[in-house]
């Protein structure tokens, strides 16, 4: 499967599984979605399990923590992360808080989908990160998948999570792995090990980071589309560097970073969203609070710049390969 | 374009200010009893007037007169009378209680008792109310103890809410109020969701929003008036226009151009003006909106005019931009002195019991407080420190395990 | 409560979907001349009635007809037309240019031309548009050079915003165009700050806000709405209703339940409902608002139905989930036949003269095009890299020189 | 002069300077806001300069983004900095963005004041540090002053400034000092050397940071209520520990930072916000990239908890001096 398949497959399970489970957002009704993502779902379960909102991202977020407070578990999608901003008044001081401050009498186990990230020439309003911005709000989580089987199973635990979930889809990745190199011809899914995707139910827990790839001399620290771009960055070094997969922000597997840290006592941390204050700041700190003493070199960060996503310059803008790969033989030399 | 006067920006500016006399010439009521009630489920464009006009019930001399008269038993009548005495009871004591530096905080809903509990008393016990920090009277009319709300007021180890939440913002389920909270408006949209949530379910369940007159101007507002709308979501929708936003006038939020109940037209809602400091007619409006929203003929946009009697908070100095006695001006009076009148005049009710019913209801709530004081007051009582770290997830992850131990827990 | 229906979610439906016949019964329209056209400084509440209804001046037959016909110099309606002819063009060369692969993206607003066009001409130049992404008329009728609006398109060495922004996002501010942005709505309250500085300045500049009826939802149209109404800001609110979002019909925007217009009704602000696919008609309610706003007496909404006869972008397939034959089938015709019949009834053009523009502004396009497309389309030309780095802060900080240095700078 | 004064101080001396400087807030027009920091100003300078607004932090927000595209420079209140959020959008997307996507056509001379911070027993809603949101989203200034002579020189200063500011003022210092002892009695202004406060105008420059106390042994960085605070935790840790004030978050200054830090080989970061993400995340990763081998142990981050501020808690969540005593001392044994 795709990404987009697989996410799709995610939620006819669980629509099929669990009557309370409802989805709504703009576009994705009768036409799917604008990344087809909801494909089929209304006319397989009805209009009222999945049907398009209005164009309000905060009004989307309120309603569902409203169904959400009174049973139902909904999952919406806001079209683009970018758009997701409007609604982060509803993210951070309502269904963040819902359960702490009425004491448990309310909760909001509300999943919101949003497609994410760059790489497809969206220009600075289709291709931002926020995640740092939801990983800095208490009682929020934020999941990030970079396959079609972490995908389906991400999403799936995050539906059945009974806290509010933020997972952000690399749209980048919806149709085929990248991994940095827009020269190159696109690749799809097909025969990538991580497609082969199972029909039925499974979940992957939230906070279990995967190590995808094992090495000795760094620690290379990824999520979404930056894990395959890693992946290349790491080969072109030739630099036997450990990949961790963070899979989910929050929670956070903060053992199998600082395990890995601790093995290789250099770490590298790759995203693509703007560098200051973002979530690679979190983790430079969490890695230097815990692993200062196995530290041979200084851990650094490879990231968007600080500046918005430019459009013609998509490719100067985004961390590719080569960057990473510098990064990581400047770790080596210190 | 030349010889045209220069553009200017208009400012709005209440008719009277602190030294000045309190008017009120601008605002419009309708008699008592002289605006029609249409069929709950009409369509709202043949209900495009009601915005305008002002359903009242009790006239001047405290007879209930009408279409909207709701013809309520004697009983309902003298429960509402005493939660509302008992809220101001209540709100009067806890005011004081802060004076005394017993706690951070406290708001009251004076002049405004009857809006929270007419609607408490008419509403189904499995509706759900998404209240406003000014409708403490819901609780007490449905029976929520008192020595829960003082204790959350004071934060103490008996908090029901565990210290977690500035005092008077509550959360009660089983007495359909939704957990409240600061940001104004925000759980406007909660309402309505909840509301389609009870539809999706086929359920009979129904929602009430509240928010006021000022945060109608909040974005929130007009989001969930629309997903109301699009939706038909069986939800009732109010506004409870006090003339006042903390320090700024309801003409900062449009009222100088048209009504509260106005804004419903834009959505193809039908838009109720109603006077908040009458029980009956807060109960009688409540219901048609009710009886709408059952029938799944959808939601209903309630204007509730009244007058914020008291401060904003205990942080606030109304006389600082209003007049001192503004509120013994406003038009529609006092809604506990206007429902005994009421009762006096209906032969059920004498100058007498009521001065009985207040003594009795003093000393309910002082016994009360003392109970809760026992328990102890801001600071001098409190839930276990662990609390802190509790409900941020469902299940709390390494960082709270870490940081409830770097506190020593 | 027993013995009821259970409550039922409603989801609103369009009444025709691929594959069956298009329908527009649902649309009430007005006939041309119908509607009274009141002083521009009329209070709200003696013009409730028109959002219900539709200004129209051109009949079927091409006629300008009743009190909103703005009786034009022919220069201007032949400027109109031009520049009508011109925007379908130039979109159409550019969607096919991004189907070559020449850009990332591409909008059309076929249908929708003369909302644009004729709020351009209408307005004085100094007014300033806060434009949606369908009005690239308005820069046509005004002049932008057609070669910036490619390089724009094509992000190329020449491209006016430095390779910043999404093609069809342009800023042109000698042009009275604003900045647009992906990001629905934000801009309808900045429109409304910059008609309020404006008055503040007591200068003579209005304002003119634009947003889908779509995007009516979101909540920063209410604040923009509220502001406007409040402090009386001299500006236009304009509602595109070309009846999609997207895939959305606009139902889900709230029109199964009244007009857009009607809006305005909420805000004490005169709200108009336009045939948008008649010059004439889109030209004379802009100036009946702009009246308003520049005598001071404050904002209103001008809801202009349309329809939206190409897909979303050049990532839609409208096939999908509308028929394809249904903008055939929308009643308020096509903006540039209309006009080009009313000049022809008029004896001032012919079709054969029709042609004849039509070949020489094709020429014309192309011959920018093949301008715009030697300096070069996305990816073969390119600002200069450093472009990233500036106009972030007034002022680099450390962080942009470093991180441009990082970069080889 | 308090801070309330000196804030208030500021913006009559540019009232008066520059006719193109108007205020708007809630309940700052005739009353003079909440914590009366525009008070007189509207009987002074008359309505339209100073002036209430709708409950609508967004919509304040995007009419200030347009008066400010007209060319006036609009000072703007958000009543407490927890009602930020609604507006976040339209900082992020819309003020932050507006001279780089339009090539410098259009751009966003505003300033957002917004009181913050606890210590007030304001409870989750009112006493919020939400800076780390803003310090991510390029385009944005972030300042915050912790005395009343910063206050007004870096207000005028924020005026003037032709980006975007975000100004947020510490309420717990409004009316004194408070060096996180709750138990003593409240402080005044009175007789602090920086409550000395010019009446005319001055300024001080954004982007430059002050030590407050230097030494040798470690570094401090700290801002707003937190530099008293620290300052009551140096001398309670008997520790030579050098203070810097940041005051301004965005632009950071860095060169200070790095000299002190490369002096000392220790740093602890103090803020009240949640530590997950926050700005002391990016300070770390900052001091860590730039002085590693200057580095004899792990940064320290002394923060708020990653829960919600709550209302009985306040002291144990509020990070007081006792708390950086001790991570100074840890610093200090490593
Ligand atoms: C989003 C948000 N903005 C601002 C505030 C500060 N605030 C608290 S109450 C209030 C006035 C509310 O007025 P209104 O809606 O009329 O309700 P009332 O107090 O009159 O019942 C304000 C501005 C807030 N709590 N939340
Ligand atoms: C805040 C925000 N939410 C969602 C989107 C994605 N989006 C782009 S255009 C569009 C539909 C807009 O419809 P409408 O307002 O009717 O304008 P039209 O395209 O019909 O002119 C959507 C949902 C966006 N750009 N911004
Ligand atoms: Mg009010
Ligand atoms: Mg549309």
């Amino acid at each position: 499967m795709t990404m987009v398949q697989a996410l799709n497959s995610a939620l006819d399970v669980m629509l099929a599984r669990d009557p309370d489970i409802l989805i709504f957002g703009e576009d994705v009704g009768y036409f799917g979605g604008v990344f087809r993502v909801t494909d089929g779902l209304q006319q397989k379960y009805g209009a009222p399990r999945c049907f398009d909102a209005p164009i309000a991202e905060g009004g989307i977020i309120a309603t569902a923590i409203g169904m959400g407070a009174y049973g139902l578990r909904p999952v919406v999608e806001i079209q683009f992360a970018d758009y997701i901003l409007p609604a982060f008044d509803q993210l951070a001081s309502e269904a963040a808080r819902l359960r702490y401050r009425s004491n448990g009498e309310f909760w909001a186990p509300i999943t919101v989908r949003a497609p994410y990230g760059g790489g497809i020439f969206g220009g600075q309003t289709h291709s931002q990160s926020p995640e740092a911005l939801f990983a800095h709000v208490c009682g929020l989580k934020t999941v990030i998948p970079s396959n079609p089987f972490d995908a389906k199973g991400l999403l799936i635990a995050a539906i059945e999570c009974d806290d509010p979930v933020i997972f952000l889809e690399p749209k980048r990745l919806y149709h085929g792995p990248f991994d940095g190199h827009p020269e190159q011809a696109t690749r799809s899914w097909a025969g990538h090990p991580a497609a082969e995707v199972p029909e039925g139910y499974y979940n992957v827990p939230l906070g279990a980071a995967a190590i995808v790839r094992s090495g000795h001399d760094a620690t290379v620290l990824a999520y979404g589309t930056m894990v395959h771009v890693a992946l290349a960055g790491i080969a072109e070094s030739g630099i036997d560097a450990e990949l961790i997969d963070l899979r989910s922000l929050v929670p956070l597997d903060i053992d199998t970073i600082m395990a890995s840290v601790q093995k290789t006592g250099r770490c590298v941390i790759l995203h693509e969203a703007s560098r200051f204050g973002g979530f690679g700041a979190e983790l430079s700190a969490l890695v230097q609070e815990r692993c200062f003493y196995h530290l041979e070199s200084p851990i650094l960060r490879v990231t968007g710049w600080d500046t918005p996503y430019p459009h013609a310059f998509e490719w100067d803008y985004f961390p590719g390969p080569a960057r990473l790969a510098a990064a990581l033989r400047r770790v080596m030399e210190d | 374009m030349s010889g045209r006067l220069p553009l200017q920006l208009h400012i709005p500016m209440p008719l009277s200010r602190p030294g000045q006399s309190p008017r009120f010439d601008h605002i419009n009521l309708s008699a008592a009893g002289e605006v029609r009630r249409p069929d709950p489920c009409t369509p709202e464009r043949e209900v495009r007037d009601l915005p305008q006009l002002l359903v009242r019930v009790l006239d001047d001399a405290g007879r209930a007169v009408g279409p909207w008269n709701p013809v309520l038993p004697d009983g309902i009548l003298m429960q509402a009378l005493r939660a509302m005495m008992q809220t101001r009871i209540f709100e009067d004591r806890m005011f004081r209680a802060h004076r005394q530096g017993k706690t951070s905080f406290f708001m009251k809903s004076t002049g405004e008792e009857a809006i929270g509990v007419a609607q408490a008393l008419a509403l189904a016990p499995d509706d759900m109310c998404f209240p406003t920090y000014r409708v403490q009277g819901w609780l007490i009319a449905r029976g929520y103890p008192l020595v829960d709300m003082m204790n959350q007021v004071y934060s103490n180890a008996h908090d029901p809410l565990k210290g977690r939440q500035l005092p008077v913002m509550y959360s009660a389920r089983d007495y359909g109020f939704y957990s409240l909270s600061g940001n104004l408006g925000n759980r406007f949209g909660h309402a309505v969701g909840w509301a389609m949530a009870s539809a999706y379910k086929g359920d009979h369940r129904i929602a009430l929003g509240i928010v006021g007159e000022g945060t109608t101007a909040e974005g929130g507002f007009h989001e969930a008036m629309t997903f109301a709308s699009v939706y038909r979501a069986p939800v009732i929708l109010a506004v409870t226009n006090n003339q006042w936003a903390i320090s700024s006038y309801a003409g900062i939020a449009g009222a100088e151009e048209t009504t509260f109940a106005a804004k419903a037209t834009g959505y193809g809602m039908p838009g109720l003006r109603v006077d908040g400091n009458d029980v009956l007619a807060v109960w009688a409006a409540t219901c048609w909106a009710a009886e709408r929203a059952r029938q799944n003929c959808g939601p209903s946009l309630i204007e509730f005019l009244t007058y914020r009697a008291a401060g904003h908070s205990t942080s606030d100095d109304p006389t600082r931009y209003r007049p001192a006695d503004e509120a013994a001006h406003w038009p529609l009076g006092d809604p506990i002195a206007r429902l005994k009148q009421h009762l006096i005049i209906q032969g059920l009710w004498s100058e007498a019991r009521h001065v009985q019913l207040e003594a009795e209801l003093q000393d309910e709530v002082r016994a009360v407080q003392k109970e809760a004081e026992a328990i102890g007051t801001l600071g001098q009582s409190k839930p276990p420190l662990d609390e802190m770290f509790e409900d941020v997830f469902k299940e709390a992850d390494w960082r709270l395990i870490e940081q409830r131990r770097e506190l020593g827990l």
